[in-house]
Order: C-alpha cells, then structure tokens, then sequence
C-alpha cells in the first residue's frame, strides 16, 4: 500500500507560480445543509479527472444546523491524508465566515456569499484573495418555480461546485458524469443540480478574470481505483467472508459499517428460490446483547461480527472475557471515535488499543488487527474471521472515524480466492475416530488450540458444556488448582500462536536511515508523507513499519531490534502502543519515542516532521 | 457439575421413547446443589419432557446465565450442549445460537436474580422477538448463590432469614411477558410435577419463546416461616387456573384429558394443548383476562399456575428477520461468498 | 506492618523433637456442614494464648456438600500467611478422605473418623501417624435427644476441637471462651459445643498417650489484635470516613463488604432523636447501576462507594470514564477473585491490576490503592475518600477474596483524628467571590485540579452543567480541538498530582541487599516470609518495596532507581504490575523480573524463596 | 449547547413567578437541534412548569442519558445542575443524587431508544423504587441522533424513511409502569403544549416517580407518511382520557376547570389534581380499568394521552431506605464519624 507515485504517474505543473494538482480546498458549511452532494460532486470530478484526492468530513455531533466543513484534497503525489495547510476556503456558513476567514493562513483564496461582505472595512485582509459571489441572489434564478423553493437550500451548494470548478479548471463535464451518478440518474434533479453548477460556471468566467493559482490538470493516476468509505469496505469485506450473523446497536462512527451489511447482504446474500436472506442480522437493543449475541453464534458455529465504538467496547468487556476464557470465534470491529467517555462522537483517535488488547478481568489477551485502508477493511475483515476460528476467540478490528468514514480513495479489493478457514472443528465421523480422548479444553497438536464440536452434530460423544467457571481439558467444571493453571498457561502459550498469524507488517526501508517510524491505522497517510519530507526536505531518512496486528509478531519484533531509536506515531495521549511495546521489549523500551496527535483530526505529515526534528535537535543537544 | 457423556446406550435398556432412546440418554451430571432444593426437582422435569418429547439430545442447545438455577443445565442431558454464560446476559447467548443454527431445540435456565433483577433488559426484549426458546425462570425470591439477599421478584413484605422486610414491588414475570407481547406464559411450581412436565412439553413444541415462571424454593436461604416462595407457602397459595394436557403431533390420544367442558388450543405442528377448567372460567387465550386474573391474585396471595397465556400462531425470530429459517452454520462457500461478477458490480458503482 | 516478632515475643520451643508455636493444621470437611463455628473455636483458642495465628477458608463456589479446607497457621514468629506444608491434617469429609491423605507429605499427623478404615490394609501410609476417632458413636452420646438430632451434623465439628486440644495442647478453657464469644452466650447451644469438646478431650486423653509433636504453648503476641475479615474492616472503614452513599450487587467475594457496611451502619449511623439513618444503601439491580448511583451521588456531593470484584468492574467500565472524564469522586472496592469471565469465584488472585489502572476506552488512567492487612482496609478507606474527593476522579481500592474474607489477625484499628478532606469545593460565598473567573474544569492552583460546585447550593452562579462529551473549561459543550486537549492534557497533569497523594510505599531495606522485592496487597505475606528465609537459611538478603498505590509517586520511583534487579511479585499470570512498571521506567524496564503464583491459592513464602534462587543461578550461569 | 448562566436577574422584570423571578431565570442555552424538533416544545413547556410552580431553580437536578432528546437539559434551567450521563443509565445517576440529596428537585429528560432500548432494565428498576423524579420520555420511535433506527417504542407495522417496517412489539412504557407499580403514568403529546404543561407541574409536586411518556417527532427521520410517531399522525391519532388541572398547594382556584362532574386526587402536600372526563369514563385511579384502555388503545389506534394512573400516597424511595429524608451531603462530622468509644466497641468484639 505504498502512498508515493512515480513521477510519470505524477504528472508535472504547467506554468511557473501556478500549482498543479497539489492542494487542499475547505468547504465550510452548515450540517445537514445538504452540501455533501455537492462536495462529492467536486471530490468525483478531481478523481475522473485522473488526480488522486481525499475528503474528510469534519461535523458536528448533531443533526442539523452547527458548523461543518468539508476538505479536498488533491496530491499529484497521492498524499491523501489529512493536510494542516488549506489552499482554498468556501465560505457558505454565514455563523462561521468571518472566524473561518480571520483564522486562513496567508495566501487563502477565499470564495463566499457576497452578501457576507467579508471584505468590508475592518474585516478585509489583504493577504487573501476573495472571490465574492451572490449564492443567494443566483439560486433564486433556477428555482423561481414555488415547488423548487424549498430545494433552493440544496442547490446553491451546486453553484459553488461550478465557481471552483471555473477557478480551478476543473472540468464541467465531469462534474455532469458525477452529478448523474450521485444522482442515480434522476432526470430532473440532475437538470436542475447541472444547471446550477452551469449558472456557477458562468458567474465566475463573468467576474473573476483572474483565477485561482491552484489548478486541476488531467493525469492518470486514478484509474480503476474507487471512492469508499472504510466502514463500507469492511462491511462489503464481511459480505464475502461469509459472515451469517451481525449483531448490533447503532453508535457514531460505527453504524454505518452494519448498516452497509444490510444494503449489500439484501442484494448479496438473497435465496433465489425462496427470496429469504442466508444471513441474519439482528439490532440488539444494547452492545451488551449485541456481543452476547455474537458470542452464541460463533459457538453455533456461525461467523459472527459486531461494530461498535469505545462507549461499545467498555460495555461489552464481561463478555469479551467470556468469549476469551471459553475460546470462542468472534469479530469485534471498534471503529474508534475520541474519548474518553463520550468524549467527541465526530472526531476520529485511536483511543482503544490497550482496551481492547487487554480486555477484561483476570488474565485476558487479545488479538488486534489495524486496518490502514478501504481495501484492508476489505481484506482484513476476511482475516479477522480466519483468525477468530482458527484461534477459537474473540478478534478485533480496529479502524477509526476518519477511515471508517471519510471517502477514500482506494485500491479495487482483490476478489478472495482463498476457502474461508473454519478452523479446527470436529464433526461427527472425526468424533467417533477421537471419542473419549477428546477434550474440549486439550491442546494435542502443540499450538495450544483444542478442537471444538458444533451444537447439532449429529454424534452421542461430541456434546461439551461451555462455562465462564473454571473447567479441565474436557470442559467439565474445575475448582482444581492445577486445571486453571494448565488452563490458563495454555492460552497464554495460545496467545504465541497468535503472533505467528497475525497479519504482518508492512515493512519499508530506505538506505541510511539513522531511525525507524513505527505507526498503525490511519497514522499511515500523515507518517508516509512525513516521512518522504523528512527525506526530500531536510535529508533525514527513516525506515518504516506499519503495524498491521497484535501481538507483536517475530517479522514486527526482529525490525524493532535492528533500530537504535523507533519513533512511535499514536492517535491518542496516552501512546497507547508503546505501553504494549515496552512491556514486549524490556530490555529495549528506552528505543521507543513517541509522537502522539490527539486533537481529533486526522494525523497530519507536519505533526511528524516536527516531531522527529526536534527529538533530533534534542538527541543531538545531549551529545 | 460434569459434562462427561455417559457410556453411548445399550439397546438391551428396557423402556425407551420415540426415538428408542433410553431416559438415561436424557440425563446429565450429579447435582452440586442443596439437598432439597428446588431446582433440582424442575431439572428432573426437564428430563421427562425431553424424553417424553423424544427430542434427539444432540439437537439441543442449553443455555443459563448465573446462580445456582443457571448451573442446573449441567445437571440434565449429558448429551446436548451447554451454554453457561454471565449473569444476566443468558438471552442473548441464546438468540446468536438460534438464530445461527434454528434448527436446534433451544432451552434456558435462569434465576429471579439472573432474570428479574440484572437480566431484565435481555428478558424484555427476548420476548418482544418471540425467539423460539424454553426459557424456565427457577424463581426464589433470592439470590442463592450469593447466600440470600433479596431479588426482584420478591414479593412485599416477604422477610429474610435475618428478619429484613422487602418494601419493593415484586416483578411478576408472566403478567410482564403478557404485556411485552409473550406468546407462551406459564407459572408452576416444583413442587406440582405433574403440571410443571405438561408445560415443559407444550413449551418444547412451541415455535416462540415460552416464559415458564417456576416457583423453586431455595431451602438454604429462603424457606423459612415469613417468606413468600417456601415449599409451605407455595404448597398453601399454588391455584392452578386449569388441569392442562398436551398431546404432541405424533401422539392422537390424550388420556388424561378426555374432551369435555374442555379448551383445545392448536399448535401449528398439529400439537395440541387441552385445558379443563377448574372452577373459575379461565381462557388462556384472552390477554386482558390473563393480566386482570394475575393481578388480581396478587392482592388475595394466590400463586397462580398453569398456561396463563398462549398464542402459538405468532411467527418466530428467525421468520422475521427474514431468513431462511435453516442453519447458518456451514452453508456452502458458493452460498455465502457471492461471485466476482458481484464484486465487480458493486465495486463499479463506487467509481 | 513489620511481619516478624522479637525473640522476646517469639517465645521458645521446650522439649527437643517438639515444635512449639510452628504448624499449620487443614481440617478437611463439607461445605455447609457448619464446621465455620468449630474452626473459629480452635483458632481463636490459640489466638487467645497469645500466639500469633491466621485462619484460611478454601471452600467451593457452592453452597452445601461440596469439599472444602480450613487452614489454621500458628506461627511464633507472626508469620501469617499461607503454608504450603501441612503438619496436621483432621478428615471430617468421606468424600475426600483418602485423597487428602494420600496427598499429605510425610510425617503428617492425621486426625480422622474411625470408621473411613484410612488405615485399613491397602491404604495405610506408613510415613504418616493416624489418630482415628469415632465421631460419630461419639457425637450422639450428647446428642440422643430427638430435639438433638439435626444438631448432630453441627455439633460433632466442636469433638475435633476437643480431640486437637489435647493432642496438641490447646487450653480447653480458652476453647469454652471462643465458643461462648462465638454463639454469643446462648447458654444452652453453649453447654452443648462445650460438652462436645469436652467428649473429643476425654477420648483423646483415654487414647492417645502419644500426643502430636506439633505444640501450642502461651506466648504474648496477640494482646489487643484483632481477629477480623477484611471485608469488615473496609466497610468500617468507610463508616469512620464518613461514607453517607452505598450502592453495590452482591457478589462474592465481596458482598460481605457491603453487607458488613449495613450492620455497622444500623448500630452506628442511626439518628437518636428519629430513629432514621445517617446513610443510604441501596442494593442495586446490577453494577452498572451501581457504579451509576455512585457518581451520582458522588456528583451531588456525598461520599459514596460501592465494592465487587472482576465481572462488576468490567461491566462498570463505560461509567467508570465517565467519571474519569467528569471528574466526579467516587471509591470502588474491587475484591478480586480468580479470572478470567466467571472463573474461580471461590480463590484469590491480583488479576484486575491492569483493567482498573487503565479502565475504560479513550485515554483514562486511575488511581488504584492496595490495602495488604485489615488494618488498612480499614484506614486506606478513609484515604480513598479522601483522595477521591481531593482529585475529584474514581478511585480503586484492590483488595482479594484472601483478605476480604479470611479470618486475620490484625493489629487494633487507629482512631481516625484527621478531618474528613472534601477537597475543592466552593459554596455559596465564595462563589459570589470567584463569580465568571470560575470555570469548572479551570486549573487555578497549578495542581490540575479544578474547583467544583454542589447541587442546592444557594447561589444564582453556580451550576454547571457536567457531559461525558466534549467540555472547555466552563462546562460547556465543545468540539473545539484545542478545548479537548486542553482539556485532556490537563487530565494527565492531574494524574501527576495523584503520584504525591496516593499512600506512600512501605520499604525494609536490608544491609547487603543485591536486589529488591516489590509487591503489593496480599502478596505481602508470602514475600516478607520468604524474604526472611532467604536471608536467615541462604544468605540472601533483599530490600522489599511494598507497594501501597498507582501510580507509582517519587518514592517508589528513587527505590526503584536504586536496585539493579527487582523482583516484582504477583499473584496473576500476566505479571499485570510489571506492565505497568516497564511502561514508567522504559530506561530500566530490563531491571523487572516477574515472579508470579496464579494458582487461586494465596501466596505462599515457597514460591518465592524458589523463584529468587532460581534466577540466582540462571544470572550466575550467565557469568 | 451552553452551560453559562444567563446574566443576574433584575427586579425591573415585569413579570414574575412567585419567587419573584421571571421567566428568564428558567431559561437554558441555545438548542442545536433540528428546526421544529418536538423535543423543543418539551423543553418550552418544563421551562413554563418550573416557573410557575415556583421551584427555586438551584435546587433542581437534571439528568439525561444520550440522544438528541438527553441533549435538552442543557436547554433549559441553566440555573440548575445538569448531569448528562452515558446512553440509557440515567436512571441511576438521579437515583444516587437524589438519595444523597433528597432535597434536590429531581428532572430526568430521555428518548424512547434511551429508555426502552438500552435502558429498559434501569427504567424498571427505578420505577419499582419511586425515587421521586419527573422521568420525561421523548418518545419518536426512533434513534434521532444515529440518523432514526428503529426503537424499541416503534409500532408494528411502522415504516422508516427507508421503508423498512418494523415487525417487533413496541414497549408501552406507560402499561408497563403500571404494571410495575409506577405512581404517576402519563402519556402526553409535544403538539398539546396545555395538557403537557399541566402534567409536568403535577408531576414535580409528585413524590415519587413520574413517567411521562411524550410523543415527539423526530422532523428528520420519522415525520413521514407510514410513521405512527408524526406529527400529523400524532394530531389525527392523539385521545385524552380526560381534561386535566392541577392548583397547586400555594393556590386555591383552579380556573381553567370548575368543579361539577370532575375528580379531585388529593397530593399529601395539599395539591390538586382535577380531572374532568371527556365522554368515556376514565378513572385515573383505577389500575386495572387504565391497564385495559390502554391496551385497548392500541387495537384502535388511538394514543391516549393525560394521566393515565395515578397514586400519590405512596412513600417516595428515601423513606423506604429509612434514611432522614435530609441531605446526606454535608452532614457534621461528629454525625458521620461514629465516637472513639464506639470504635472500640466494634473492635472489642473482633477480639
Ligand atoms: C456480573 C456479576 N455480578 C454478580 C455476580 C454474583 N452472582 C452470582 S449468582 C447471583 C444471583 C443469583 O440469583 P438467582 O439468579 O436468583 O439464582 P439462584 O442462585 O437464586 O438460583 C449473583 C448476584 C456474578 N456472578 N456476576
Ligand atoms: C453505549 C452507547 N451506545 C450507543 C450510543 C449511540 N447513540 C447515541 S444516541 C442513541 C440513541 C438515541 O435515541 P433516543 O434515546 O430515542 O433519542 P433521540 O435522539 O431519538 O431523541 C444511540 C444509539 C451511545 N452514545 N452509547
Ligand atoms: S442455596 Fe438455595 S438455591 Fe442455591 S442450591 Fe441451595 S437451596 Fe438451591
Ligand atoms: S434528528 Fe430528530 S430527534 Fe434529533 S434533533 Fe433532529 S428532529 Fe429532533
Ligand atoms: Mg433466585
Ligand atoms: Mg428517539
């Protein structure tokens, strides 16, 4: 998943002091306004157009009516992750303009609804360029009819796809081909949004002879590739990982992801002959119920998966254990939102790692995966379930807010050829072969995972009886001391097992590098780009890990010891990840250097340089 | 307190069921509980009507939260799976497990603490989804195995051993399920195993979740003079509202019922449940009647018994969510992994 | 809490071949079987001649029939922990008879009813010496009135007590005292046990002239201790703290805590004059709603508590950060229990270090608090308080099924003569003084603590309204990302400020020490005893950290720094405190070495005189 | 949305309540809501109660789970305390502030998913407990703020935006705090401001619990055609039971109904609530005829609404605790820290 083009893919600027394809335009809206029509529209345009771009939607924890803003952007490069700089600002929420004007950095085009008079004496900067154009007074134009009055709200968002696209140089007619498909085709509503992006169009070849230095310019770098949200990804992901049973309750950023699973599996998973579903989702009236519930499938034998965020996880933590001690197959996606408590449901952190890692009471362990795109949502779902039944336990899947959903541009996911591992599962021929030598609870092949039989298997010795209580090798109730501790050891040797197959890290090295950046999820985006800076800018190369799942695994463990000094790039205050490594390399933890941004935005590639310079000035300061 | 199977059966054992299986096959591990407690004496209930029903063990899951009541699933049919999960949160294990495979026979065994008091979220929505499941409530009044503080559904005024009075309102397990919607309501008491094995079996042939509020005193620590829901109490206000009999489907005569001033309430399998009246007129197809008769019997501290309310036409779960009604478990790999064409598709429309 | 006595105190054995003062005698019988009265009885004899004892219950999760084992240790030397060795053995249970005698080490002295045939051919151990007695003839002679009859099962307990006190030369006076202590006076049940000892004295001096080698003799070591639960000197604790809210849900093996709580409040929280109580307890339907009243009522202002054990703090933990994030007062007893899930819930272990330090998803972190005696059970309550309400935050007192419901010997409890601190809180006035500069969430002090305000207090200025989600520093809601670190960075500065509060380590540092010990809780027992043997029979000698609390404050911290190697005991598999450790001291994480007993059983000082030299030889086969 | 108190009162304020405070001093912050949100209205119409009942605004509690409906503390009594806690544990958290300050008026705002979803087991518990507390549910059938799923109060039949139907029996919570003992049900509708107005006020006379379950529509996500929770179904659809006043202790007319063919319940503290039928006969008293219409009700589609039961008399949550009934916040140390005497007493004991 390498985020850096070649230069032929790059494409290259045109003329001097224009910039091509490389930067980031801010919508600032009202919520529920209706403008993510609109930002979609110009998202798609950029993407037909062959430039890699990103969206990230940064709204409000309401319904309708507080601040919202909407970031494009392109990178001819492909740096689709969060960028602190904005070349561009749309000014269309009248709460927000002057704030948002007052705090641009120097050098912002700043494109607004005239009637705000954002360049009224007092008010007007001169390091910014403005475009002022009459939203209001336009919209009325193409919606003069009574009937469209009430669409006029919508459709203005359309006129200002159409003065950037002419200020940009973003072609209309992709804005067409986007709005259809946005649109699903709906004739009129097409007409009507095409014509406003038309009347934007022509407003700004009238007025603004000048345009802005940013420019959009053909080049092919995006072919084939989709525009997805993550939580849509996964979803799709449990779709052909033969997932049957989804449990659970809705809750920001999560809900999208089941929700999705519906939509696909009503068009995926329907019996022809009798038009009944082959899967069964049940919303459960709290999360508690949910994992309950996935845990009773899984032991039916059923792949079963819930999603959640952080309040989600906390909840379910008793059961989590349970699925830990009694070893059955489960997948927990945690799209991850910022806490603690409710903290902010809209902003995206990396807040659960040690939550879920160490979940629950007594001695538990589990198995994390980190999926870092669209595409390994897609893939990593398929993982997760692999993973759950051939360990015989609970798996989670750690995303966030702003992969789950933003819209990404991805990778096509690879069409899963593998057979789905089911994992050790005796049926009733094997039961007769085993017969009493079989325990539930006795690991015979030196992995320390035993082998499970399915509720209904059709044999007078397969049933066992699953208990939270302690129990021996043959899952009968235990109080005995030595049971336990034979127990409990075989699933911490069960826990090595693990390292072995988790999915591995992504391992990128450059020559000469004097250090190592360790990062996670979505840190990607802002670590990759930070870390080709630090190369290009200021000649520091470093070489990279991309943590793919815990535990620890040997290819992850033998990277970390050949680095003098790692720095370790979190989402959260805590470095939560270093917590887990220190604990794994103690006689290496000083190594480990953490960079943390937990303000709720995606990470950013400036948040790392500076980090890294500065451990460097100080590094060197010492000595 | 062992999930060992016993040794397979020998076709020499005399008396068998439908299914030429022996009641031995229908047994389960020694019981761990006090001597004379109450809720050994269902978990023998249990086994009749399994073995009346010639329900094959291997097609049943069993499931139970916390509490000496949720242990008992380890003391009947060695041969079925169990499900001993937390305290509580026993509906919902059972709700994944049915709803993945439907085509098990699925019973539940809580407590009034597990159930009423920390449980009653999951009960409450258990019975607004009608899944199919036996779920028996082994009711004392206390918390057992936490040594007898007081639960949710004790009544007013009941005292502990210490001689502390209960000032809450109970929660009347039947008269809720009726107002949740339940299909399948009944109230007995261990103490009537006669009544207790003929709801058992209407239970296991019910296509919904049947709610079976069994009166089961814990001698240990609520069997005093002063509680509620003591052998003698409830041996003194048991007032069974009906005698009831069951015929299941592959059975045509029902002996101790003969037709009558009777009530015959079909199920859809072709079973049939029959109700005598016992004085009252009682019609355990008439909500309203139901929940006035419950209440009022709170006030003259009777413990009403019997099938309090039945619907068996209601669909199940399963039917609902619209799937397909048959094992999720090991459907085939073409089944659930749709094609590449359909990858493909889906994958355009995000371009 | 020093462990050893002086030689004064430690008294002297008499006749050679005869140990005085130094056994630990295992009456094995059923639960249930009501031989809890009989054992006190013989503890509480020796307890009474002055020689330091301790009593430990290893009973089933179950209530009547199955096995259970009493363990009395008298120890000279005030060792009070557990023994791996048993001297005598007394087999009330047929059920397990055999087994415990075919377990026992040589030269055990095995007390026993006549008619298990123990020595019957085939069974008899030579190594072992046997003193059968037909408890059952025995008991009915004073039981043959039919009225007596189902006393039979009770009363027949009391004969052993009188057959160990000749054979082991226990002062029957002091056994007539226990029993009238016991049964409260209850003449008639008193002359009946009496009796019944008397019968076990009588046949053991008609028939055993040799008496067992293990002795009690008078000493004066326990004047003015205690023989008390842990459970109960917390929940006293909490009476003499001024505790006004209790919600809890029973489970074991806390409930005793609350349950204590109630009765000593029903003696000693009743208002003369109405008869009404000074407190309220409110048995909840679970601990999310437990833990939920207990913010509440924590938020209007009361001190309030609630106590579980595992499963309770992992259902807990979604409001548990809530709290954190709140920052509302609020004191959790967790009496831990064996994990993970349901577990052991009759066997003690330290497992839920690392849930409740880092409990719930975000970033939180807690103070946690660990009591090792009943005394501090006791006094550490009245800290929790206050540190709950100084650092306005949850604060964890980690205690385990072994101190919260053994029988220990305990030094008297000291009279609490400090006023209660109720930490930051403005009334009426001065919020009339601070006015619009109050922000509740505001650090004022440099301490990162801000000031709170009470429901009903009189004053038009002081609400606030308090949210889990995002806050600034009035309370008032917000999404703004510098708000949120703002205010989240001030969390962890806090937290900072807990280091200096939280009670102080207690170390015994030895001339000579190689290397420390650090442990917490009930771990103490086993360390300081083995800590003892390793310097007095192998010339050993460590420092010793007892840690007292989380997070680890300067002393520990310079102690720490001190020692090159520092075993870190604990009693669960994961060495959860080392992780924590590692994490602090990433520079000098190598210097931790875990050591660790997870078998449900308190620690005992074998384990770790074992561990140490075992590590001994490894670093000295190194080099 | 904000926290901050208005500024200071000034006398020059026309009109005031009988505390002398206008009605500014009841105000809240801005609401973020969607425009024509029910949950608005509701907040207008506990803005009126509170100030004519004349309840100093300092001494009220609020509480709130999570949703948009839990948002609306913040919208009203700014010069009261807010407590908005996690999603369906309000109950708890005004259980345990109101127990260790029984002093406090207690308000507790929540949405149907808030209570009837995730937090039916804690809605059960504490109406059993008649912890004295104006318990609003804002009911829409939906989950608001995770963009309308269904709730556990959606009827049968019901459809989304989407067009999905809901197919589960939705919980009455007003049937079922009857049937769990409540003291004071109501039902009532954010579109009859006077009726919702009345109820409120009575409600915070009422020692004990009062559920009040409004219907109030969610304007984004279920105020279509095929919704049972629209306004405009709400309008055709909404039944009084009856006309209701309330004069509370400190007044002695009750304008808006003269006495005649009413019924007058008498509160312990000298408060009246008067109810005046409206065609049918319908005793608020009477828990067994309210169970009935009610349940009826739904068969014909009707949402009734006003105080549908009724029982004052009660003794509220404290005084079954035998706690003082005063604030256990700030009790003198001497009170809560037992003598050294006392201290010995106990220890001598354990010796
Ligand atoms: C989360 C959690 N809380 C508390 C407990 C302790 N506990 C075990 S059983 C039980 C109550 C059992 O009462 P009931 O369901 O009536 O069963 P009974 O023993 O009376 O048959 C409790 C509180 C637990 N196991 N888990
Ligand atoms: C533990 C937890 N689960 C899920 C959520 C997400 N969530 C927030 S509000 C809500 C439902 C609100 O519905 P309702 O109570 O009816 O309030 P409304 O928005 O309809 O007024 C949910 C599921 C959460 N905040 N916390
Ligand atoms: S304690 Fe009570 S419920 Fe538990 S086993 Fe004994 S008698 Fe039965
Ligand atoms: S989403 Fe619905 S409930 Fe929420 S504020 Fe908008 S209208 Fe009200
Ligand atoms: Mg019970
Ligand atoms: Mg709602």
């Amino acid at each position: 998943m390498s985020s850096v083009l070649t230069e032929a893919q790059a494409g290259t600027g045109s003329s001097s002091g224009v910039v091509v394809n490389d930067f980031s335009l801010q919508v600032a809206t009202a919520n529920g306004s209706g403008s993510q029509t609109a930002n979609s529209v110009l998202m798609r345009s950029i993407f037909q157009m062959g430039v890699p771009v990103s969206g990230k939607n940064l709204f409000p924890s309401n319904i309708q009516g507080l601040p919202t803003w909407f970031t494009i952007r392109a990178s001819k490069h492909g740096y689709i992750g969060r960028k602190r700089e904005i070349d561009v600002l749309v000014c269309m929420n009248p709460e927000t303009a002057e704030e948002d004007v007052r705090e641009a950095r120097a050098g912002t085009h700043v494109v607004y609804e005239k009637k705000l008079g954002l360049e009224n004496p007092g008010k007007k900067r001169d390091d910014v360029t403005y475009y002022p154009v009459p939203f209001a007074e336009l919209v009325v134009k193409i919606t003069a009819a009574p009937e469209h009055a009430k669409l006029r709200k919508l459709i203005v968002n359309m006129i200002y796809v159409g003065v950037v696209a002419d200020l940009m140089g973003i072609d209309p007619a992709e804005s067409e081909i986007a709005i259809a498909k946005q649109l699903k085709g709906k004739k009129k509503a097409v007409d009507l949004n095409v014509s406003a992006v038309k009347l934007g169009l022509d407003y700004a070849a009238a007025n603004f002879p000048v345009k802005i230095p940013y420019r959009v310019e053909r080049m092919n770098a995006t072919a084939g590739k989709l525009i997805v949200e993550g939580n849509a990804a996964a979803a799709l992901g449990c779709v052909f990982a033969g997932a049957t049973v989804c449990a659970w309750y809705p809750i920001t950023p999560s809900s999208s992801l089941c929700e999705s699973f519906i939509d696909f599996c009503d068009e995926l998973r329907v019996d022809a002959a009798t038009g009944k579903k082959n899967v069964a989702v049940i919303q459960a009236e709290d999360e508690i119920a949910s994992i309950g519930m996935v845990l009773g499938a899984g032991w039916a034998g059923a792949r079963a998966f819930t999603s959640t965020s952080g309040p989600g996880i906390s909840l379910m933590s008793e059961i989590i254990g349970l699925g830990y001690y009694t070893e059955i197959p489960a997948v927990i996606f945690d799209v991850q939102r910022v806490g603690p408590s409710t903290g902010l449901p809209t902003r995206t952190m990396q807040g659960d790692v040690l939550l879920c890692y160490f979940n629950s009471h007594g001695d538990a362990k589990h198995p994390v995966l980190f999926p870092a795109s669209p595409e390994e949502c897609f893939t990593m779902a398929g993982e997760a379930f692999d993973l759950a039944e051939r360990l015989q336990t609970p798996v989670f899947v750690l995303t966030d807010l702003d992969l789950g959903m933003n819209n990404w541009m991805s990778d096509a996911f690879p069409y899963p050829t593998a057979p789905l591992d089911r994992g050790k599962v005796l049926d009733a021929a094997a039961i007769e072969k085993v017969k009493d030598t079989w325990g539930r609870y006795r690991d015979v092949d030196g992995d320390a995972i035993p082998w499970r039989t399915l509720p209904g298997t059709n044999s007078p010795a397969g049933a066992f009886f699953t208990r939270g209580s302690g129990h021996n090798e043959k899952a009968q109730y235990s109080e005995k001391a030595t049971d336990y501790v034979n127990n409990v050891d075989r699933l911490a040797r069960k826990f090595d097992t693990a390292r072995t197959l988790v999915p591995k890290p992504e391992i990128q090295d450059r020559p000469g590098a004097f250090a190592g950046l360790l990062a996670y999820g979505t840190s990607h985006y802002g670590v990759s780009e930070g870390r080709d800076k630090l190369a290009a800018d200021f000649g520091v190369p470093l070489d990279y890990c991309r943590l793919r799942g815990l535990p620890i695994g040997p290819e992850t463990a033998a990277w970390i010891r050949r680095h003098e000094r790692i720095y370790v790039v979190e989402q959260n205050r805590d470095s939560q990840l270093v917590t887990i490594l220190r604990d794994e390399f103690p006689e290496i933890a000083a190594r480990f250097v953490p960079i943390r941004q937990y303000n709720g935005l995606p990470l950013d590639a400036t948040t790392v340089v500076e980090a890294v310079l500065s451990d460097r000035e100080k590094s060197a300061k010492k000595g | 307190m062992s999930a060992q199977p016993p040794a397979p059966s020998t076709p020499a054992a005399p008396k068998t069921n439908r299914l030429g299986l022996p009641k031995a096959e229908y047994e389960g591990g020694k019981s761990t509980l006090c001597l004379g407690c109450g809720h050994d004496v269902i978990t023998k209930q249990v086994i009749n009507a399994f073995y009346e029903m010639g329900v094959p063990p291997y097609q049943v899951a069993k499931f139970s939260g916390i509490g000496c009541s949720s242990k008992t699933p380890a003391y009947f049919l060695n041969r079925a799976w169990g499900f001993n999960g937390v305290h509580g949160r026993m509906p919902a294990a059972a709700t994944g497990a049915l709803v993945a495979n439907p085509e098990l026979t699925g019973i539940g065994v809580s407590g009034d603490g597990d159930t009423a008091s920390i449980g009653i979220g999951q009960f409450v929505h258990l019975v607004r989804r009608n899944l199919p499941l036996v779920y028996i409530v082994e009711d004392n009044g206390v918390y057992g195995l936490t040594k007898g503080q007081f639960s949710a559904t004790a009544d007013v005024g009941a005292t502990r051993k210490k001689g502390d009075v209960n000032e809450f309102v109970p929660i009347d397990l039947c008269s809720l399920a009726i107002e949740l919607g339940g299909t399948f309501v009944a109230r007995s008491f261990s103490g009537d195993m006669k009544q207790l094995q003929t709801i058992l079996e209407a239970a296991i042939a019910h296509k919904g979740t049947s709610i079976i509020d069994v009166i089961s005193p814990c001698v240990t620590f609520n069997d005093h003079e002063g509680s509620t829901k003591s052998y003698k109490y409830a041996k003194e206000h048991e007032t069974p509202v009906h005698d009831v009999g069951f015929v299941p489907y592959f059975e045509d005569t029902l002996a101790e019922i003969p037709a009558g001033d009777t009530k015959d309430v079909p199920f859809p399998d072709g079973s049939v449940l029959r109700f005598r009246g016992v004085g009252r007129d009682y019609d355990p197809t008439d909500k309203e009647k139901a929940l006035r008769s419950i209440h009022e019997s709170h006030a003259r501290q009777e413990i009403l018994t019997g099938i309090l309310y039945l619907n068996p036409a209601k669909p199940g779960f399963s039917e609902v969510l619209g799937a397909t009604g048959t094992s999720l478990v090991n459907l085939p790999l073409d089944v659930v992994r749709p094609s590449r064409e359909a990858l493909e598709r889906v994958m355009e429309s995000m371009r």
